[in-house]
């Protein structure tokens, strides 16, 4: 019996070896079976499913993230809700792979949206940003002490991504307007994006960005540039990252990764005022597995899937690739000199309430679009005001 | 300006000076031109030898030491070896094909007359203007049909079918002013019309036909989208997949995507230079005239 | 073949001479030299194009029967302002790209025509671009225009006009205009070299007898060469065209259509919608196909109406 | 060797259109050398074109060695032609050009070795045979071109103006080649040219063509002296035949008022007198024309006089230093056998009695 | 109108490679009609390039109206040329190819037009001013190039072989219409050719010339019966002079043992007759030449026998009915008037004593 699996990350080795050593545990505990992997980048893999999916010539396991309802909506996944040993998986992963009653994907990895702080640099400049955040105007002055200060606040850019600008007017947003209201905007239904409480977000983010809060060079900066341009070069304040910044960040200096002895923090992101829900965070779902409804061996793949689907497998996730997962495990079992950084983590998302995913995740079509030009680059570049933003999101449902 | 023409020195003497200075603006604007055009390129071949720490340093500086392992690394760490040998299995096999199948089909539009022969000319060349964006989904479900789905043959015939047109066209116009009377002559002397198709009308348009064998090694060569979609086996992927997996998402390695680069630039360069002689020759009488 | 019967028989059965058979044009061998071209053509350019026009009136979602929507997805596509913006873009870069395309490369072939020195290096050096592939190119110009690092605007810091740094590529002013010039960039030599050839085949003699008619080297250029290398001029415009209503690659791997759309074109939009979009369906991209394709078609025909030349011209 | 029959052959290249062929039938007999003449465009080519099969026949039949040929292809009529631009193989060497059609015949690479050399020696092209036609001048060429026909020794030899790209001088020479050729082998020859000092030099009989119809045929010499009609008279010859409005009052024709012959017609007619049957006299009683000296051509050997007769200019070959003096009056006697009449209406010749004929 | 000098001209292409035109001097006069003749290669269309400034001259001095032209580029110098191709502006319509050079000259678009007009009609274009030059025939095309010069009454007006593209009948129409033109217009002019016909018929002078020298200048006539060298004798006349190897025993010329000419020369000498100075005679002791005839050319209005005399041929001009017979002996009587004799060894004319001249 052969399973076959499609899935990104390519170029990311760690993931690829946690996978492959899965696989071939998997083979081992179970003769006569092989499983073949074809690794992608996400461009080509999409395009490649897009494709055998429409053919019916999809392999049995395949990558998918949270936002590709298209999968449930047509039935072409497999609903796991029966299958997969659900209990060593966080149940926020599992509510965000619900839909409409199932549950559809398992999800491997799992990120929180972070604001990372350079503290050497932030003490030179005498400025302290606690763990819980800077609130209202006091962030805005921090800002503008960077800026005035010839230093670059924050290193977001869009050079390659369609999300990473829209992390900072993201945040306050949805600290706004809490967890439900939140959604519904991004959603479309309920809260319009005329709603003055999105205004007021809206106006408090770009006084941030009127502040400098970005670098000239922020429409070009790709997602790896902005981490280096973080940490070594020229350096900046703070980096609005998903948790999967250590997977770059702490490779060797030659390699790209962060200076040595480089005091990295870890922070609430700016709290708008009359914050609804000041402690509100994002956490995604990132690259996760679903099994093809058509799939000649539905039970196997499952069985595939469960043989992850362990504390230990978890433990070896976070280890080797520096970012949470969806499935159960203990950071504070980690131990060697990575277990500072998941404290410090831990520590920065204790008692914080989650929303799921990050705009993109959960908006489709034309709004999604629109959201990625608008919040995501041209806002935060200073291209378009409030006003814009407000009209065009609106109009874009 | 001179002008070839005026090569002589008759028409030149009487004023040097203003001669002299329109001779140094040209010469001036030809500089940078040059510049302009090749710079990019000698800018990634030094970058091609540096290490990301050292282009990060300075992106300008000049490549030394030079890291020539980098080529040998980006060789064998990324199975640029397979996607290479595969790539050249699927364009020259490709390229095989298109000559000889457009020479074909050129030779048939240009020698004879048939009806219909102006709208099967037309169907041929106005697909060509179609995106193949969303032709490739309808293609896959054929492919998948026809049992070609993941595998080298099945790239083939489709890099065959989306260089036809061109290379028809390009061929055409070639053949087209090959005079008759050579036809004519091998007919007399006993031959087939396949027989003179190739001993005739393919050696004579050598110059068209390297025209387009360049052109479709280039094209296809560096063809991505349906190098993606139509194969999933690793050790049957092509090299445009090699140079997308060097600007990966984990990090900026410019230096190793300057390597990777190179890598896929340097055969179709090398092509190039092969024929370009014939290139030229090729343009005066073919493709675009 | 007919067998060969005795002309001695009587001549007046005009009527058993053997039906005409068309020595000039033999069906045999022009099915036989067709029919590989044909048959290729036929399965995997012209059903995937076929399907494309059935999927633009249907709702094509898998696990689901096609589903007859009439012209909705055409009329949805006349109310869709990224489509017309993506088309606004495209037709831009579609016209400007091939003016400065060919201008620019009809000087450089008139500097080697003159046989300035250097001629050959000059020829191959100005030629390289093409050999990249838009993906290559693509990374290599956003280097360049990279605000921090890109060679563009080191060279403007470094002449004095630091204040015209610019992120290029990501304010929508300068986005588009940027990609066109990459574009010209990358496409010059090829258009410069096969417009020398046109313009070293001209007949030498015709230019000497406008040397004897008084004409300098910018009448010579302006009466007698531009004019007889007009249809390999209007070909390359037309290649050029065509081309640019179709480029993708260079905008997915530099801008995506970024910033505020003002990079998008009407394949990248397509690729969204038909891969990016989290839909299924193939319906609307294909109508934006085809609707493309008829616009792309009437451009090229149009082109081709306004440049034509009414006569042959014959040297 | 072979014999052509054409039988009522008619071409149209566009079905409607006017025929390029209409209507030509003749015969060329086994080892004859036919030369087809006749203005550009008459046809000529597409009859030639038919006979090798390069073009298909929309009627009549046409037979070789009497076997109907209409629908047998090029390939097997074992025919050789040579034409006008050579159709040399350009990238094949003279050796590769002139064995290509014999390597289609016979397999052995020896026998087809030595006949190649063997032609290139009889043709003088020897120290050429691994040169490319484009390295060679343009008589070697064409002698190539013509190397190419003689050596695969076909049943009929076909020529399609092979002379025309020729200078004046290599023309002349090669033009004794082709004669010497066919005597040599003593084949059967179709000759098209539109240049008639080939047409009298070379054909045995020769094929005056208009408008895709036959003319006239007959030997060099009787065409030159007999035409059959006004076109041939003023078609051949350099110049041509003098022709002059008359009229003919049932016995006798009335050349500007004067009885130049007698003949049994009626009505208009054309006087048809060659330059060089007429001679300047000073009896211009005994003159047929009249007229004044309009200009002197000297051609070295000889003179051309050409005579204003007021509504038309009448040329007489004259001596290297002829008598006449410019704008003086000239009085012309014809030779009266050489005297010819055509029908002004229809062009045909009108017989003259016996005694009128040379 | 305008004096064209030449003085020592030479020109290199390659500089250390052969000369393609080497030491040529000689003078235009205003108004003279000179022709340029001599074969293939030996320098015509380099020289009249030269003149015109497409060309660089190597050295020498060119002068036009005695201003040094050297330094002039082409488009100041004021000259029509005529080419061979007729490098008519495929793209314009033939009143615009008329125009142009005028256009460029004069902003008057009015008179433009009018002279246009006038010149199209001059030379019966005016039908066809609005064809572009690849919808005429040839003939068409030839006098439209001819327009294009008319148009511009330049100074000098050159001609590369204008007619060598054009039919044998239109040649000699056109032949005839320049020769009107240059009286007309009474221009400077030079025609270059390699067709010794025009060069008769049309020069006032005639430049013969060899491996870029000039082998005679002269009138045509003069060139013709009193060729400087044995080159221009075999180069002129159509057959050309035969030219048979003699002896010369310090007081008589011996050709095949007979005494044929007395002169003052001593060792080999070629000895030269025209074809037409030739007549077949019965009485064998008065021939200078007997040999066997080994063929019959008849051309029509004359014929062609070539005699063959063992060693060489020698071809005599007969009448069109001749009374020698295939393969029977001939005997020759030259017109002693017209022997000439040349030093065999350098090629050049041995004067004949005044008696034996015309
Ligand atoms: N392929 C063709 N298609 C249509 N018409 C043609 C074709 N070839 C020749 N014709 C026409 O047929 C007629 C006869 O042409 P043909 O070539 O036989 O003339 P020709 O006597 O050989 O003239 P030339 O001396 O110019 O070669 C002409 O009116 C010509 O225009
Ligand atoms: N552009 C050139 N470069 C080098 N050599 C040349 C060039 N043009 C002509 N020649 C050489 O110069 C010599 C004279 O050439 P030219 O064209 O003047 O001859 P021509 O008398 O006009 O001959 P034709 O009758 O063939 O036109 C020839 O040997 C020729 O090969
Ligand atoms: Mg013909
Ligand atoms: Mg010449």
């Amino acid at each position: 019996q052969e399973l076959t699996l499609w899935s990104h990350w390519a170029d990311q080795t760690a993931k690829v070896k946690f996978v492959e050593d899965a696989a071939r545990a998997f083979e081992a505990a179970h003769p006569g079976v092989t499983i073949k992997i074809s690794w992608y980048q996400k461009e080509p893999l999409y395009a490649a499913l897009k494709t055998a999916l429409s053919a019916g010539q999809a392999p049995d396991i395949f990558y998918a993230e949270t936002d590709q309802t298209e999968y449930m909506k047509t039935g072409l996944i497999l609903d796991l809700k029966d299958k997969l040993n659900w209990d060593a998986i966080e149940p926020w992963a599992q509510e965000v792979w619900g839909y409409d009653g199932g549950v559809y994907g398992f999800p491997l990895e799992a990120w929180t949206v972070e604001t990372y702080t350079n503290e050497g640099m932030l003490e030179e400049l005498g400025i302290a940003i606690p763990v819980d955040g800077l609130e209202g105007e006091a962030f805005v002055e921090a800002v503008k002490t960077i800026a005035g200060a010839g230093m670059t606040p924050m290193a977001q850019g869009v050079g390659d991504r369609p999300y990473p600008g829209a992390f900072l007017t993201h945040e306050i947003l949805v600290k706004r307007l809490g967890k439900a209201d939140y959604e519904s905007l991004l959603k479309g239904e309920g809260v319009e994006w005329s709603d003055p409480r999105v205004r007021e977000a809206l106006e408090y983010a770009k006084e941030i960005i009127d502040a400098g809060a970005f670098p000239a060079s922020f429409s070009s900066i790709k997602l790896g540039e902005a981490h280096r341009y973080f940490h070594t070069d020229p350096g900046a304040a703070m980096l609005q990252m998903g948790s999967f910044y250590p997977s770059r960040a702490f490779a060797a200096p030659d390699a790209g990764g962060q200076p040595e002895n480089f005091a990295l923090g870890i922070v609430n992101g700016p709290i708008p005022p009359d914050a609804a829900c000041p402690q509100c965070k994002t956490i995604a779902v990132g690259g996760s597995f679903v099994v093809n409804a058509a799939s000649e061996h539905p039970d196997l793949a499952v069985d595939f899937l469960n043989s992850m689907a362990t504390p230990e497998m978890g433990n070896a996730w976070l280890e080797a690739n520096l970012v949470q997962t969806g499935i159960k495990a203990d950071p504070s079992a980690i131990t060697g000199d990575k277990a500072d950084y998941f404290k410090k983590l831990a520590a920065a998302n204790e008692g914080v309430t989650y929303t799921y995913g990050i705009p993109v995740q959960q908006m489709h079509g034309t709004a999604r679009e629109t959201f990625t030009q608008t919040v995501n680059q041209a806002f935060p570049a200073g291209l378009i005001g409030v006003d814009e933003v407000i009209d065009m999101m609106g109009s874009s449902y | 300006m001179a002008f070839a023409s005026d090569r002589t020195a008759v028409a030149s003497r009487p004023r040097i000076s203003t001669a002299a200075l329109r001779s140094a603006a040209l010469i001036l604007f030809i500089a940078l031109y040059t510049a302009f055009a090749a710079g990019p390129f000698v800018w990634v071949a030094s970058m091609s030898l540096r290490t990301t720490t050292e282009i990060n340093a300075d992106h300008y500086a000049f490549p030394w030491p030079m890291h020539f392992e980098k080529f040998a690394v980006a060789w064998t760490e990324s199975n640029y070896d397979t996607y290479f040998f595969n790539s050249a299995a699927v364009v020259l096999a490709a390229v095989a094909i298109l000559t000889v199948v457009g020479g074909m089909a050129a030779h048939c539009f240009a020698r004879y007359r048939f009806p219909l022969k102006g709208v099967v000319y037309f169907l041929i060349f106005s697909t060509i203007i179609f995106p193949p964006q969303v032709t490739v989904i309808g293609l896959f479900q054929l492919m998948v049909d026809y049992g070609l789905y993941n595998s080298r043959i099945g790239l083939v015939l489709v890099y065959v079918a989306i260089q036809l047109p061109i290379t028809i066209y390009i061929l055409e116009a070639f053949f087209a002013r090959i005079p008759g009377d050579l036809f004519d002559a091998a007919r007399i002397d006993g031959y087939s019309e396949w027989a003179i198709f190739w001993k005739i009308s393919l050696p004579v348009a050598l110059p068209a036909i390297s025209t387009t064998i360049i052109l479709n090694t280039i094209l296809l060569w560096n063809e991505f989208l349906y190098a993606v979609v139509l194969i999933t086996d690793d050790d049957k992927r092509t090299l445009p997949l090699g140079v997308l997996r060097f600007m990966g998402d984990q990090l900026e390695d410019v230096g190793m995507i300057a390597t990777g680069l190179m890598i896929a630039i340097v055969p179709v360069v090398l092509i190039y230079v092969f024929f370009s002689e014939r290139l030229i020759q090729g343009m005066t009488a073919g493709a675009v005239k | 073949m007919a067998i060969p019967r005795d002309m001695n028989a009587p001549a007046t059965a005009l009527t058993d001479v053997p039906p005409a058979r068309d020595h000039a044009n033999p069906r045999s061998a022009i099915a036989a030299f067709l029919t590989p071209a044909l048959l290729i053509y036929a399965a995997f350019t012209a059903l995937p194009v076929a399907r494309t026009f059935f999927n633009s009136v249907h709702l094509v979602v898998p696990n689901r029967p096609d589903e007859w929507v009439g012209f909705t997805h055409y009329a949805e596509l006349w109310t869709d302002k990224i489509f017309w913006k993506a088309v606004h873009n495209t037709l831009t870069w579609a016209v400007a790209a091939p003016i400065l395309e060919v201008t620019i490369a009809t000087l450089l072939a008139l500097c080697l025509y003159a046989k300035v020195p250097f001629a050959r290096f000059l020829r191959v050096a100005w030629f390289t671009p093409v050999l990249m592939s838009y993906v290559v190119v693509g990374i290599l110009w956003m280097w360049i225009l990279n605000y921090d690092w890109g060679a563009l605007n080191e060279i403007l810091r470094g002449i004095g006009l630091g204040g015209l740094a610019q992120p290029w590529l990501g304010h929508p002013a300068t986005a588009l205009p940027s990609l066109i010039g990459v574009t010209t960039w990358m496409w010059t030599g090829f258009n410069m070299v096969v417009i020398l050839a046109a313009m070293s085949s001209l007949p030498s003699e015709v230019l000497e007898a406008a040397e004897l008619d008084n004409c300098g080297w910018f009448a010579k250029l302006w009466f007698v060469i531009l004019p007889l290398i007009r249809p390999t001029l209007l070909n390359l415009v037309i290649l050029s065209f065509i081309g640019k209503m179709k480029i993708f690659d260079l905008v997915w791997v530099t801008t995506r259509g970024n910033p505020l759309w003002s990079t998008e074109t009407v394949s990248t939009y397509v690729y969204k919608r038909a891969f990016q979009w989290s839909e299924f369906d193939l319906g609307y991209p294909s109508t934006i196909a085809v609707v493309w394709f008829v616009i792309v078609l009437a451009g090229v025909l149009l082109l081709t109406a306004i440049f034509r030349q009414r006569d042959r011209i014959e040297y | 060797m072979a014999v052509v029959t054409l039988q009522n052959i008619v071409k149209h290249y566009e079905s409607g259109g006017a025929p390029a062929v209409d209507d030509v039938s003749f015969t060329v007999e086994d080892g004859e050398f036919m030369v087809l003449l006749g203005p550009s465009g008459c046809g000529k080519s597409t009859t030639l074109r038919m006979v090798a099969g390069l073009e298909s026949i929309t009627s009549g039949r046409l037979a070789i060695d009497h076997q109907l040929m209409n629908a047998v292809p090029a390939k097997n009529r074992d025919i050789a032609m040579v034409f006008q631009s050579y159709a040399l193989y350009p990238h094949m060497s003279v050796r590769d050009n002139l064995g290509f059609g014999l390597k289609r015949r016979h397999t052995n690479r020896r026998l087809v070795r030595q006949r190649v050399e063997e032609v290139a020696a009889s043709i003088g092209l020897t120290a050429y045979l691994d040169r490319k036609p484009h390295a060679l001048s343009g008589g070697q060429r064409q002698r190539v071109a013509l190397g190419r026909a003689i050596v695969r020794d076909p049943k009929v030899f076909l020529f399609d103006e092979p002379l025309s790209n020729l200078d004046a001088a290599l023309r002349v020479s090669t033009r004794a080649e082709l004669v010497r050729l066919h005597r040599e082998l003593s084949a059967t020859m179709i000759y098209v040219t539109h240049d008639q000092v080939e047409a009298m030099t070379m054909g045995d009989r020769v094929c005056i063509m208009e408008h895709g119809r036959v003319a006239q045929i007959g030997t060099p010499m009787e065409v030159y002296l007999n035409p059959a009609n006004a076109f041939v008279a003023a078609f051949l010859g350099n110049p041509p035949m003098n022709l002059m409005p008359a009229t003919a009052d049932g016995g006798a024709v009335l050349l500007g008022g004067r009885r130049v012959a007698a003949v049994a017609a009626e009505g208009d007619v054309l006087f048809g007198i060659r330059p060089e049957d007429l001679t300047p006299t000073d009896d211009a009683r005994a003159a047929v024309i009249s007229g004044r000296v309009a200009s002197l051509e000297p051609l070295g050997a000889e003179t051309l006089i050409h005579v204003d007769r007021g509504d038309s200019t009448v040329i007489v070959r004259g001596p290297r230093v002829p008598s006449a003096r410019l704008d003086e009056p000239i009085h012309l006697r014809a030779d009266p056998g050489m005297i010819r009449l055509f029908d002004a209406a229809t062009g045909e010749a009108i017989r003259l009695p016996e005694e009128a004929m040379t």
